[in-house]
């Protein structure tokens, strides 16, 4: 019973019934949208939560493999005619790979020098998708045909759901499966102390390397869904403020917390809608809102209010 | 049996050498005690041999196997486990894993069966953790079994950096001043915990300035000024060695 | 041939200046407080636009230029004291989303007081080109060039010469000993806010006859910025303006010389590849991690 | 059982309420509801600002004048900050949740391509206000658009160069959708036109100087003119800077530029740029039965009435988008959907600030190329030229 209250069961378990539940306070195709948005951010940041909440490196260029993920899909299935899930695979293992040969020189720097190689990386891709018109449509974008797999077409608030849900889900699952591993437990290490976790066995760089390429892939996987999802991509998706958004979902729901990634990108998709009733103030109430929570919550939502509940739990038994 | 033969290595930042053409050998077995003045270079030589830092020239050779050109965590492998002077702990993880990354070399740490947490992979674990327990017991750490890193006292969080790096299963141990800190009790549980791991047959070298305990547990001790060896032998040739209570053991010799 | 040199020289020490005005702030900030400060390009913004508003609104062109800067240097105290000293111990990267909401939070505000439109501020000494070597130079130009100037000695006079300097400087060094010795470690964090707020209030009243003013015009300017501190090596002020002037000048050679759709990308690549030969940047050195 | 008891209680008491009110207001029926989604921020702000403005205005005008059809007009406006990814929410929201009777809006072309497989699926009458012919061409039974495409501007400029003599054109763009847009028709139609693009450079987004691409564009072979394609701050920055260097060419911009903002932020340096613009730009210059005399003077001083600012074309966009839906409403008797689109469809001669429209199911956009002049920037302001 105990192990229920771990969150690789109970909190799955949470997060399933949430999905599960969802759909019955859901009144319309609008709030589809929003949920399903929020599941295809929180997957991405799931992934982005991996590289800077547990292995403690930052990357502020994580919209670029998301817009590379939906731009492949975009390409292969609208102009070459690919099955979707092919190109969503071809997508996934053409991030993997550029991630995988740009870590090794990037992951040796660190702190906000990384910081810089990694928005750089992503101003980079963002300058091609937008000069590369021929190929991606240029600034205003290309359009992407529908999911089709298995002989279905995956149409409807209800069908997107549903897969988006799932998506999250697994990505959840695994998440939490690898967190709690020896590679999980390698990965914090590197965070805590990478001369002690060298001297351990652990090899940094591997490991820098690996989590680095989880996460674009996983990046890689939601843009092609949203490609699919929206039916219409344009370069924006791979801009710096992108690419802040998703750190910001991250550390506001609560770096090292994978929960909190989910409740940041739920916060942070949102909160632009909630804030179309200030009309002009949205801009300042929305700065001011980020403001105030990080300075209030500083360890993010999801840790700030399990670390207070279980204060109260304990204050209630003394 | 020579274990660590360390050959005219040299390093330097910039136009100052910190280690200069310093030779020796630690045999199998042994404690072996590294000591000199403030900057004489003796932290500098654990990252060095830990591989933290590349020499600028030398060879140091390991287990009969030359690992001057390994990175630390192939050194780890080699046998090769340490402790810091500036504690190091993973302070984003609970005591009881940090000494798990201890042991990362022992369990399954490649990627596919750690993301679909295969039964190997958490049997494995459930096993390692319960030896992870028993080390923390013997480290004198139980009652902090179940807490996080960063909620434990100083002394608490040096056994523990010391738990972690048993749980490497090392053929040698680096102490880099594990006494800085500790009460004259906890400097006496701790000379005891000393001898136990070298009764384990894991041979440990400290770099240490408190001389009591340097007297207390060394076979042999190595005297390092400004990058060099200045002597070596056993603690009595040591205390009897004049330039050495002279220039630096003024302090030391009053614990005679 | 080379007139066309010169006049892409002029262009990219120009902007290069005006980079590496941001990227000091970015430096002075980080120095005190290991903050990255991503409002910094909204310091621009701010001072730009209040002048341009006062100037529209009847007031004598050198005090309204000087009122966009002290309203800068206001918002900049202010930016430390209510955003930043509240959350002091939070991890670095809490910190930098506090100030990307803050420079959202500005953009905001200067929306509402001075529109959505863009305007433009006269020029201090006209328009009328300088030709040099057949390149044509505006006025202006020199003005942003002799300020930047003018700002890197003041700027070195207030290090080496004056309390306060030596006092950032050490907090820089090492805070906890710079505490220690009596040094208040507060205020030279305020300080540096408002010497951060005062450089790029200058850097905005500069160049707001070159750039015009809107409400988003910080936001390239801040990110190119960063690259120019990142680039010198974070925390080193004259390697914040040595990589401000190579940014700039690469930029302008690129779009001379190579192709001006990739620019931008240019840029960026040059910066990656320093990192990786330089990891600490050009003038940062290689740090040696102390353990 | 309590429960229960209480719930039917609600039904019984709504039931009152309802009955009650609709017999109250049975003739001043439900609103009738549009919704917009614009740049009203962002980097399309420019545009998008002056679009809501100009709905804003006009929706409160009607409704206080007693609205359409005897129905008050209500107006929902959401600011997509220029991203096309929130289009599409907003535009969700707008048909699900705000069960608007028609949409107007997408500043942008990214904006209204993003949403139109949703708005084609929904059924819902849809205006865009962005340049591209592709928004209509071909034709998608629901959406239309107002403004002149980027293409006919880019013919407009290129008669005018024509008939100037000058064949050999260097253009500079920018990074935006508008100006990759007008670049990629330049490109497209210079052959047929029988000119030579000679140079083409890009600036990027937040440029301040552009000197560098024009003294590329200055040394190209033969050039005789100079076409910069954008919008916002870069057109006064690209004016002062083609001064600067002393390009020597006739200067040409797109109405992108079309803004008392592009003059005023030149400094001087606008003078003799010629572009293409709406006539609404220079409605005093219009002759006395010019047909859209009477609509641009009342629209420019309805707008700067309320807002002290001058008029851009932009807001043009939004005025037309706006009447036509609701001429077609008042035709249609109704909101319903397909009605109002059949209606809309069958707009003929409206008057707008635009020009004259007159859409059929092959053309939805309608517009004539009269009402579309070339104009120069002369003392500080535009000047008709014929």
């Amino acid at each position: 019973m105990a192990s229920l209250w771990q969150p690789r069961t109970g909190g799955l378990l949470a997060l399933a019934g949430v999905v599960a539940g969802l759909p019955l306070i859901l009144p319309n195709a609008f709030y589809y949208d929003v949920a399903i948005l929020v599941g295809i951010n929180a997957t991405v940041c799931v992934g982005l939560n991996l590289l800077i909440g547990y292995a403690g490196q930052i990357s502020l260029g994580h919209a670029g493999f998301f817009a590379l993920g939906a731009y492949a899909s975009a390409v292969l299935t609208g102009d070459h005619g690919w099955p979707p899930l092919a190109a969503l695979a071809a997508g996934a293992a053409g991030v993997g790979m550029l991630s995988f040969v740009l870590a090794q020189p990037i992951l040796k720097l660190k702190g906000h020098y990384l910081a810089m190689g990694t928005l750089g990386l992503g101003i980079i891709i963002s300058i091609v998708l937008n000069q590369e018109a021929g190929l991606t449509g240029g600034p205003d974008g290309m359009p992407v045909p529908s999911l089709r797999a298995l002989g279905h077409t995956v149409a409807g608030e209800h069908a997107w759901y549903a897969l988006v849900g799932l998506v999250l889900i697994v990505s959840v699952w695994l998440t939490l499966n690898l967190i709690d591993s020896p590679v999980g437990r390698a990965l914090q290490a590197v965070h805590g102390s990478e001369s002690a976790a060298a001297l351990t066995g652990v090899d940094v760089i591997r490991y820098k390397v690996l989590v680095f390429v989880v996460s674009a892939v996983l990046a890689s996987l939601a843009g092609s869904l949203f490609a699919h999802y929206a039916g219409f991509i344009t370069p924006a998706e791979a801009s710096f403020a992108r690419s802040i958004e998703l750190v910001t979902m991250v550390v506001l729901g609560g770096m090292a917390s994978t929960f909190g990634a989910v409740v940041g990108a739920a916060v942070l998709t949102i909160l632009p809608q909630a804030l179309t009733a200030f009309q002009d103030f949205k801009m300042l109430v929305f700065g001011a809102v980020l403001m105030g929570t990080m300075i209030f919550l500083r360890k993010g939502l999801v840790p700030t209010l399990a670390g207070l509940i279980r204060n109260r739990m304990r204050s209630g038994r003394a | 049996m020579t274990l660590l033969r360390v050959e005219n290595l040299s390093k330097s930042f910039g136009p100052t050498p910190a280690i200069e053409d310093l030779s020796f050998a630690i045999s199998l077995g042994t404690i072996h005690s590294i000591i000199g003045p403030n900057g004489a270079g003796k932290t500098t030589l654990f990252n060095l041999i830990s591989g933290l830092y590349r020499p600028t020239s030398g060879t140091i050779w390991f287990d009969d196997a030359d690992i001057t050109a390994l990175p630390p965590h192939r050194r780890a492998r080699c046998g090769l486990s340490r402790t810091f002077q500036n504690l190091q702990i993973f302070l984003n993880l609970s005591a009881l894993d940090n000494v798990m990354v201890g042991y990362h070399l022992a369990c399954d740490g490649r990627f596919l069966p750690s993301l679909l947490r295969l039964p190997s992979v958490v049997r494995r674990d459930r096993d390692y953790r319960e030896r992870a327990v028993a080390l923390m017991r013997f480290v004198g750490l139980e009652a902090f079994v179940d807490a996080a890193a960063d909620a434990m006292p100083y002394g608490a969080l040096k056994r523990l950096e010391l738990a972690r790096a048993l749980a490497v299963q090392p053929k040698m141990l680096l102490l880099d001043e594990p006494a800085a800190g500790l009460n004259p009790k906890e400097t006496a549980e701790l000379d005891f915990l000393i001898q136990q791991i070298a009764a384990q047959g894991i041979t440990v070298v400290l770099v240490e300035h408190d001389m009591r305990l340097v007297w207390s547990v060394s076979n042999h001790i190595l005297v390092l000024d400004h990058g060099r060896k200045l002597t070596e032998g056993t603690g009595w040739e040591i205390r009897h060695n004049e330039d050495v209570v002279a220039a630096y053991l003024g302090e030391g010799g009053r614990h005679r | 041939m080379s007139a066309d040199f010169l006049q892409f020289l002029f262009s990219g020490i120009t902007q290069g200046a005006c980079y590496a005005l941001v990227g000091l702030g970015f430096s002075i900030i980080y120095n005190a407080s290991q903050v990255i400060n991503f409002a910094q390009g909204e310091f621009v913004m701010i001072a730009g636009m209040a002048a341009v508003g006062l100037i529209d609104a009847g007031a004598p062109f050198v005090l309204a230029l000087a009122a966009g800067v002290a309203l800068t240097v206001v918002v900049g105290v202010a930016l430390e004291k209510f955003a930043i000293e509240p959350a002091r111990n939070a991890s670095v990267v809490t910190l930098i989303i506090i100030t990307i909401g803050a420079s959202i939070f500005l953009r905001g505000a200067a929306e509402l007081l001075g529109g959505r439109g863009f305007r433009s501020m006269p020029a201090f000494s006209g328009n009328e080109p300088i030709v040099i070597g057949g390149a044509a130079l505006l006025p202006q130009s020199l003005w942003v060039l002799g300020v930047t100037v003018v700002i890197i000695f003041a700027l070195g006079r207030f290090f080496n010469a004056t309390m306060h300097g030596k006092a950032m400087l050490a907090t820089a060094y090492n805070p906890v000993m710079a505490q220690l010795m009596g040094i208040n470690t507060r205020l030279v964090l305020s300080l540096s806010f408002a010497l951060a707020a005062l450089l790029g209030g200058i850097a905005g009243v500069l160049i707001a006859p070159l750039s015009l003013t809107y409400s988003t015009v910080g936001v390239m300017l801040g990110l190119k910025g960063f690259c120019a501190a990142i680039l010198g090596g974070l925390g080193k002020p004259m390697g914040a303006i040595a990589g401000g002037l190579l940014v700039g000048v690469s930029e302008a050679m690129t779009a001379g010389y190579l192709s001006s759709a990739y620019k931008d990308a240019v840029a960026f690549v040059i910066i990656l590849v320093v990192l990786v030969v330089l990891p600490g940047g050009l003038f940062g050195g290689r740090s040696v991690e102390r353990v | 059982m309590h429960a229960r008891l209480s719930f039917r209680w609600l039904i019984a008491a709504f039931a009152i309420v309802a009955l009650a009110a609709s017999a109250v207001t049975a003739s001043a029926a439900e609103p009738i509801r549009l919704g917009a989604f614009l740049a009203v921020t962002g980097k399309g702000a420019f545009l998008g600002d002056p679009e809501k403005k100009t709905l804003e205005t006009y929706v409160e005008k009607i409704s206080g004048e007693g609205g359409v059809l005897g129905r008050k007009v209500e107006l929902i406006v959401y600011d997509t900050g220029s991203e096309a990814k929130e289009a599409l929410t907003f535009v969700k929201r707008l048909i699900e949740q705000d069960k608007v009777d028609a949409i107007i809006g997408g500043t942008s072309t990214g904006e209204t391509m993003a949403v139109i497989r949703e708005v084609e699926a929904a059924a819902v009458p849809f205006i865009s206000l962005a340049g591209a012919a592709e928004i209509v061409e071909p034709v998608k039974k629901w959406v239309f658009k107002t403004p002149h495409t980027d293409r006919l501007a880019v013919e407009k400029l290129f008669t005018d160069m024509k008939a100037r003599g000058l064949t050999k054109i260097g253009i500079l763009s920018g990074p935006g959708g508008f100006d990759k847009s007008c670049r990629t028709n330049a490109m497209a139609l210079a052959p047929a036109k029988g000119l030579t693009i000679v140079a083409d450079e890009t600036h990027g987004a937040g440029d301040t100087d552009m000197t560098p691409q024009l003294t590329r564009i200055k040394g190209a072979p033969g050039l005789q003119a100079f076409l910069y394609c954008g919008f916002g701050a870069p057109t006064s920055i690209v004016a002062k800077n083609v001064r600067q260097i002393g390009l020597g060419v006739p200067h040409y911009q797109t109405h992108g530029s079309a803004s008392m903002s592009f003059i005023q932020g030149a400094e001087g340096a606008a003078e003799g740029v010629r572009l293409p613009a709406a006539a609404l730009l220079v409605v005093d210059q219009l002759p006395a039965d010019h047909p859209q005399k009477a609509v641009a003077t009342a629209y420019r001083d309805a707008y700067t009435e309320r807002y002290k600012e001058p008029i851009s074309t932009f807001g043009g966009h939004a005025y037309d988008g706006l009447f036509i839906v609701l001429e077609a409403i008042k035709r249609a008797g109704g909101t319903d959907k397909a009605k109002v689109r059949d209606e809309i469809e069958k707009t003929n001669r409206f008057i707008g600030a635009d020009g004259i429209f007159t859409m059929s199911p092959t053309d939805h956009l309608g517009l004539d190329t009269a009402s579309f002049v070339m104009v120069e920037v002369k003392d500080g302001t535009w000047l008709l030229l014929n």
